[in-house]
């Protein structure tokens, strides 16, 4: 039950997945990755981790996807389709993948080919959030310290202001001096 | 443990650091007092060595009667200082001299010291008096160093401390004219000679894995007898490291740009002393503890020198630049030494390090006097220069020609001993050489003596003589001024002095 | 259910996203195929820990760690790209070659 | 001031050389080192003097010459006095070393200063173009002889195990090695004696000051190859080949020089040329290998030194006076027989070293001249072919020798009969010859100081040849007489006719210096072109060739850095992809 629930999600994920990167409307490739994640999201649950597979909905899709869209619309994306979405070394990449792909997936097969998983129900809220306060509590803490890092640097970058461009100038002045 | 010899090294560099440690401005304005003064000391202290190393009743002097006949080069170490320094890698801190390292070391210190006394007046346009004159003392103590140093690593690390502060002077007081140049002949110089001590560090590890040591005082009395393999591997490479340094013909091209761009007294410590260490390292490591690969590579080490002798005397033939051409006869006097190390013989052996001495001396003095006649007329083309010298600066022509004639091996002045005991070494060189090559070498270098004498007297004829008529003296050509002749005056009497009385100096070799 | 099943399906995801960031030009597409990868990263995680069983939930609170880098990558990485545009006017990540070898430095050679 | 000083110590020291040579006179040969040191482990080098009969006679010439060109010096010299009294000082004491040296290294160091010093000296007027030329060509030839010599001094100490030169013995050297060593010693005698092959920079050295011709030509530098080979006789008579290398080398300098001297037009070439002749004379006498041929040598060495010596001041007075010594410029004061009556000293006294020269009976010169043809025909008499060449060469000298004097004596101090007044035979050479006359009033002898010297030393060459106690072979004095009226006659009668035959070849010195010329310097220019372009082409080439590799591996590198993140991440992915397998592969 449980492997043909995994199975359908998954196949929805790599289809979506495998659409979002190589369509060639950026808009159209962002609302795949909602679709993409959102299976991810089910392959969680089929796999009985349901508290990441609904942080999983609630950060990715809810959250991120929301935020990629919001910078597709300041970057001014447009919707119609472009003719040069990929770049001209994609047959090299798709091969560096391709052969990626052969390397990990002959890894994990001999690997652990014949290995078993009995899903038990252990995903729960409780169980996770138990572990977390328990645990992991000091990486939770750095990880939040992380977080706001990110914010405050998100927000640096994103300012508008003319400071940026005086750091270049000092650059190539101090590079002058030394002639 | 000797503290004379550690101050001789340690004073310079101290000095050295204390004078960029000093406020810039006092900096310049006393680094040429201070340079003298303290390279005076160390003159005064390696003279003081000298004299303990060889007044009577002292260790060093051995005569051709009290000791068997051994390896040329080795080591009869004095004032020694030997402690551990590195132990996971066997370097001792082993200094020492004997014989035929202190005459070197008292020529250095000789030319430093009249370099800064030169400097006291004649300063490059480029001034920084500060930073030149701390860095002739990083030399100093380099070249000290090197002319010291028992241990082959130790010796690898003052030849390479040598390297960086000259190539300094060359770049920032060379030529004033010709940036380009001066860069040029200054990396050309730094690139080759590291390659060539790149080189020999090779060479010196092989003879640790061959010994299992780096200590030449123990090596030299235990040499690596056989010869072949790893042996001769090593021998060519110390020999190809030091050959570049030397320098030997075709390793030479550094030089001639090296020395016409250098100022004044880079100029002369680059040929006065930095090109011995190339011979010195030879009779000091080569020779005495490789000696059965170094006879294997000796003749065609004499074949080189002698193709030396002849090209650099040829190249000299055809310059237009005072300074090249002096740089050029170089070439032909290191092909002289390194002909005297290839015969291997006492007689050679003795030339060579004669000549080393007589060449640093000499050529010193046309560095300084080429310098002199630069700076007066801002150029160092002959042909911008003009004739007629006599006329103009008398004096500073008077010298030149002494200077050329010395150089050019006159008999009673200092540079004949060195070449005729070469030739005299080339006559019968050791007994596993082969000699009829080595005659044809001393007749090709016979040869070569006429045409150092040929381009000599050119430089005389297109410099000093000629027709006042029609080169008038500019006005503000001074003459000898006296600051030039207080720091030429030692090597001018040096000059005569070694070739009436060239036992000065023989008496401490007979042991070879 | 084999565990095969869940490790493949990470492997061709991871893949998929190695292939959008090499081959995509359009830089948030690039940041598109990054969260896929991370997506097989947390597939691997949550599949082991349903597959060992160790009690601690170690997998399952690794990936919600990785959901919480991701956010916070996706917020540095949208910044950065909308530098990018202010400061070119596209967010090209082929074109944006500004750490180039510039050729006219290339003066003091020997 | 300081010209002062220098006159008062190159006198002086003349005079003390004299004065040194009157002392030794008549005391037991013996000799003493002052210094020494091994050079390595066997080779045991010293200074070392010493006296004998050969030194004192030397010693006696040296000073004597010496003090009287530092007399005359002080008359003839106006300018750059200092340095020239200096540097002929120098050159004495470095004469003055060469023999009283007892240490062939010594002797070496004495023989190559006096090669400096005559280079400066010849050199003297530098601004002239002939003199720097032949300052420089006088240095180099002797240069390159003394090459040889070096290598003599090696092949014989090496042998002799020593560089003593009375320690030197022919019997403990091999035969090869007596004969390489003396054949090398020849080498270098050659090059400072002026023979063939090596001869052509004497008469170019003719631009110097003329009494320093006189030093170098009667006393010193050229004197000096005879003095060593008189000095290491024992060696040379033991080696045979040398002998006769060095009797033909004689003879056929003696008759080439002599040929050239005979058709020279300016004095001190003439002179330069007879030099070189009369220095051959003195080699043939000692090829002979006999006493009686090294004591006629030397007693020729001693005479010629006076004559010739004289002969130079003379000419220096004709250059002082008249501004040159051309026969051209000399012909036109000549034609009035102005210079005769103008300088009745210098014209006795010329005509006294030229009858010396050219052996006229009674002076010093025939006396010299025929001890030599007379050791010569003894040795030839006991049947050696050497002596026979010798001889026959010798006389034919001697009719060569009267002939250029006459020629010489003639056309410079008198006008000819039959021209009335032109200038003869050079009238061709001259441009000027249609001009007035030249201004003859102030024309006389030079000063006492220039005069005294020319009167003793034509004291000595009138006088001289009695000083070895008078032995005529009245037989041998008869045919040279007669040899000299052969080469004196043709002499006259051209001068009668006005008429100078030159050929040309001879004119030209037979081409050998054009010749050397073109073998030599030209060649050797060649090739220093040759190594400057080769290093800088080649060597240099491959230099830069190995800057310019880094250099360009270095921008082959920097392409890679495209500034696209994509194409590093590429090449990251396929690293790692590179590495996994290759750890497969190699794991596996």
């Amino acid at each position: 039950m449980t492997t043909a629930l995994f199975s359908i999600a998954g196949a929805v994920a790599v289809v979506a997945a495998v659409v979002v990167v190589t369509t060639r409307r950026i808009v159209h490739a962002a609302l795949w990755l909602v679709v993409a994640l959102g299976a991810v999201a089910g392959c969680f649950g089929a796999l009985h981790a349901e508290f990441v597979a609904l942080v999983q909905i609630l950060v990715y899709v809810g959250a991120i996807v929301v935020l990629v869209l919001f910078a597709l619309m300041l970057t001014k994306a447009p919707t119609n389709p472009l003719p040069a979405l990929t770049t001209r070394r994609s047959p090299f990449a798709a091969v560096v993948a391709g052969v990626l792909f052969l390397l990990l997936g002959t890894g994990v097969v001999i690997a652990f080919g014949n290995k078993k998983i009995k899903p038990v129900p252990a995903g729960a809220a409780a169980d996770v959030g138990t572990a977390v306060f328990r645990v992991w509590v000091l990486p939770f803490e750095v990880l939040s310290v992380l977080l706001l890092a990110a914010l405050i640097g998100a927000i640096v970058l994103s300012q508008r202001s003319g400071k940026l461009s005086e750091p270049d100038e000092t650059v190539s002045s101090s590079g002058k001096g030394d002639d | 443990m000797s503290w004379l010899l550690i101050a001789l090294l340690a004073v310079p560099a101290l000095t050295a650091a204390l004078l960029w440690a000093l406020p810039a401005g006092t900096g310049e304005r006393v680094a040429a007092i201070v340079g003298s003064v303290i390279s005076g000391l160390v003159l005064i202290g390696s003279g003081v060595l000298w004299w303990k190393l060889v007044r009577p009743d002292g260790p060093s002097v051995l005569t051709a009667g009290d000791l068997p006949r051994t390896l040329p080069g080795k080591v009869h170490g004095y004032a020694e200082t030997d402690v551990s320094w590195i132990p996971s890698l066997d370097v001792r801190f082993h200094l020492g001299i004997d014989t035929i390292s202190m005459p070197l070391i008292a020529l250095t210190a000789l030319l430093v010291f009249l370099c800064c006394l030169y400097s006291l007046r004649i300063t490059p346009r480029a001034g920084r008096m500060r930073s030149l004159i701390a860095l002739l003392l990083v030399i100093e103590t380099g070249v000290i160093g090197t002319f010291s140093a028992l241990d082959l690593v130790l010796f690898f690390l003052f030849f390479e401390v040598v390297l960086i502060p000259m190539w300094l002077v060359i770049d920032i007081w060379g030529d004033d004219h010709d940036r380009a140049g001066r860069r040029r002949a200054a990396t050309t110089f730094v690139l080759m000679t590291v390659l060539g001590s790149a080189l020999m560090l090779l060479g010196f590890l092989l003879v640790h894995r061959l010994t299992g040591s780096f200590d030449i005082e123990y090596l030299s009395s235990h040499p690596w007898r056989s010869s072949g393999g790893t042996g001769l591997k090593a021998a060519l490479l110390i020999a190809v490291g030091l050959a570049v340094k030397m320098p030997l013909w075709p390793l030479h091209i550094w030089l001639p740009d090296a020395h016409a761009k250098a100022p004044t007294v880079g100029s002369v410590l680059l040929a006065g002393v930095l090109l011995k260490l190339g011979s010195y390292g030879m009779i000091r490591i080569l020779l005495p503890v490789l000696p059965g690969d170094s006879a294997t590579i000796a003749p065609y080490l004499g074949g080189l020198s002698t193709v030396a002798i002849i090209a650099g005397s040829l190249a000299c033939l055809a310059q237009t630049d005072v300074k090249r051409l002096i740089a050029y006869s170089s070439v032909g006097h290191m092909g002289f030494i390194g002909l005297g190390i290839a015969t291997m013989s006492p007689e050679g052996l003795t030339g060579a390090l004669f000549a080393n001495i007589a060449h640093g001396i000499i050529t010193g003095l046309l560095f300084f006097l080429a310098g002199a006649i630069k700076d007066r007329h801002d150029t160092s083309d002959l042909r911008a220069i003009g004739r007629a010298l006599y006329a103009r600066l008398p004096r500073i022509g008077g010298l030149l020609t002494f200077a050329c004639l010395a150089s050019l091996g006159l008999p009673g002045l200092a540079g004949f001993w060195g070449e005729m005991l070469v030739l005299l070494g080339a006559y019968h060189p050791g007994n596993l050489l082969p000699r009829t090559t080595f005659l044809v070498f001393m007749v090709v270098a016979g040869i070569g003596t006429v045409l150092t004498a040929a381009y000599f007297l050119r430089l005389v004829r297109n410099l000093c003589q000629g027709d006042p008529a029609e080169y008038p003296a500019a006005a503000f050509a001074v003459d000898l001024s006296r600051i030039e002749l207080i720091a030429w005056a030692p090597l001018i009497v040096l000059t005569v002095f070694l070739g009436l009385w060239p036992w000065f100096l023989l008496q401490y070799w007979t042991f070879l | 259910m084999p565990l095969i099943l869940p490790l493949l399906l990470a492997v061709l995801l991871f893949c998929l996203g190695v292939y959008g960031v090499l081959a995509r030009r359009n830089a948030i597409t690039i940041l598109m195929s990054f969260e896929l990868m991370l997506n097989a990263v947390n597939l691997n995680l949550v599949a082991f820990d349903a597959w060992r069983l160790d009690g601690l939930a170690t997998g399952q609170t690794l990936a919600v760690f990785v959901i919480t880098l991701a956010a916070a990558e996706i917020g540095l990485g949208l910044a950065i790209v909308l530098l990018l545009f202010r400061g070119h006017g596209h967010v090209d990540a082929d074109t944006a070659r500004d750490l180039r070898e510039q050729p006219e430095l290339q003066e003091n050679e020997l | 001031m300081i010209a002062t000083a220098w006159r008062v110590i190159g006198v002086g020291f003349s005079l003390l050389v004299i004065l040194t040579a009157a002392l030794l006179h008549g005391v037991d040969p013996q000799q003493a080192d002052f210094a020494g040191s091994y050079a390595g482990i066997h080779t045991y080098i010293s200074f070392g003097v010493r006296t004998d009969d050969l030194t004192v006679l030397m010693l006696a010439v040296v000073g004597v010459v010496s003090a009287c060109v530092q007399v005359y010096s002080i008359g003839y010299l106006e300018k750059r006095v200092a340095s020239y009294t200096a540097l002929v000082t120098l050159f004495t004491a470095a004469m003055v070393t060469v023999v009283v040296s007892d240490s062939l290294f010594l002797l070496l160091i004495g023989w190559e200063v006096m090669g400096a010093c005559s280079y400066l000296l010849i050199g003297h007027y530098w601004e002239r173009q002939d003199a720097r030329a032949g300052a420089m060509k006088a240095f180099l030839m002797t240069r390159l002889g003394d090459v040889g010599f070096l290598f003599g001094i090696f092949v014989l100490g090496v042998a002799g195990d020593t560089f003593r030169i009375s320690d030197l013995h022919a019997d403990q050297m091999s035969s090869p090695a007596l004969t390489a060593g003396t054949l090398l010693l020849l080498v270098g005698v050659v090059g400072k004696s002026a023979q063939v092959p090596l001869q052509t920079w004497l008469p170019d050295a003719m631009p110097g000051p003329s009494p320093v011709s006189a030093l170098i030509h009667a006393a010193t530098m050229v004197a000096a190859g005879v003095f060593v080979i008189a000095r290491l006789f024992d060696l040379f008579t033991a080696a045979d080949a040398t002998l006769t290398v060095l009797a033909i080398v004689a003879c056929v300098t003696m008759v080439f020089a002599a040929l050239c001297a005979m058709a020279a037009v300016e004095v001190k070439r003439v002179l330069a040329w007879s030099t070189v002749s009369q220095l051959a004379i003195m080699f043939a006498g000692l090829s002979l290998g006999t006493r009686d041929g090294r004591h006629a040598a030397l007693f020729h060495l001693l005479t010629h030194a006076a004559f010739k010596g004289l002969l130079f001041l003379c000419a220096g007075v004709l250059l002082h006076q008249v501004g040159s010594a051309a026969f051209v410029v000399l012909r036109r004061y000549t034609r009035r027989g102005v210079l005769r009556k103008a300088m009745p000293v210098t014209f006795v006294t010329m005509t006294i070293g030229l009858g010396a020269l050219a052996g006229v009976p009674g002076l010093a010169g025939f006396f010299s001249k025929d001890s030599v043809v007379e050791a010569a025909w003894d040795h030839a008499r006991d049947g050696s072919t050497v002596g026979w060449v010798v001889l026959v060469s010798v006389c034919l000298t001697a009719v060569m020798t009267a002939f250029y004097c006459v020629r010489l004596w003639l056309w410079v101090f008198f006008r000819t009969p039959a021209l009335a007044g032109a200038l003869g035979a050079f009238e061709a050479d001259d441009p000027m010859a249609d001009l007035e006359d030249p201004d003859t009033s102030k024309l006389h002898d030079g000063s006492w100081l220039m005069l005294a010297p020319l009167i003793l030393l034509a004291i000595a060459a009138a006088g001289l040849g009695y000083a070895d106690g008078v032995h005529i072979d009245w037989p041998i004095a008869l045919v040279t007489t007669v040899l000299a009226l052969f080469g004196a006659l043709p002499a006259y009668s051209l001068w009668q006719r006005g008429a100078d035959p030159r050929p040309v070849l001879l004119e030209r010195e037979f081409g050998v210096d054009s010749a050397y010329q073109r073998l030599f310097v030209v060649p050797v220019q060649w090739f220093a072109k040759l190594a400057v372009g080769g290093d800088r082409d080649v060597i240099g080439g491959y230099v830069r060739a190995a800057g310019k590799a880094g250099t360009l591996a270095s921008e082959g590198f920097r392409r890679l850095q495209t500034g696209n993140v994509q194409t590093y991440l590429t090449a990251a992915v396929v690293g790692v992809v590179a590495l996994a397998i290759l750890a497969g592969v190699i794991g596996s």
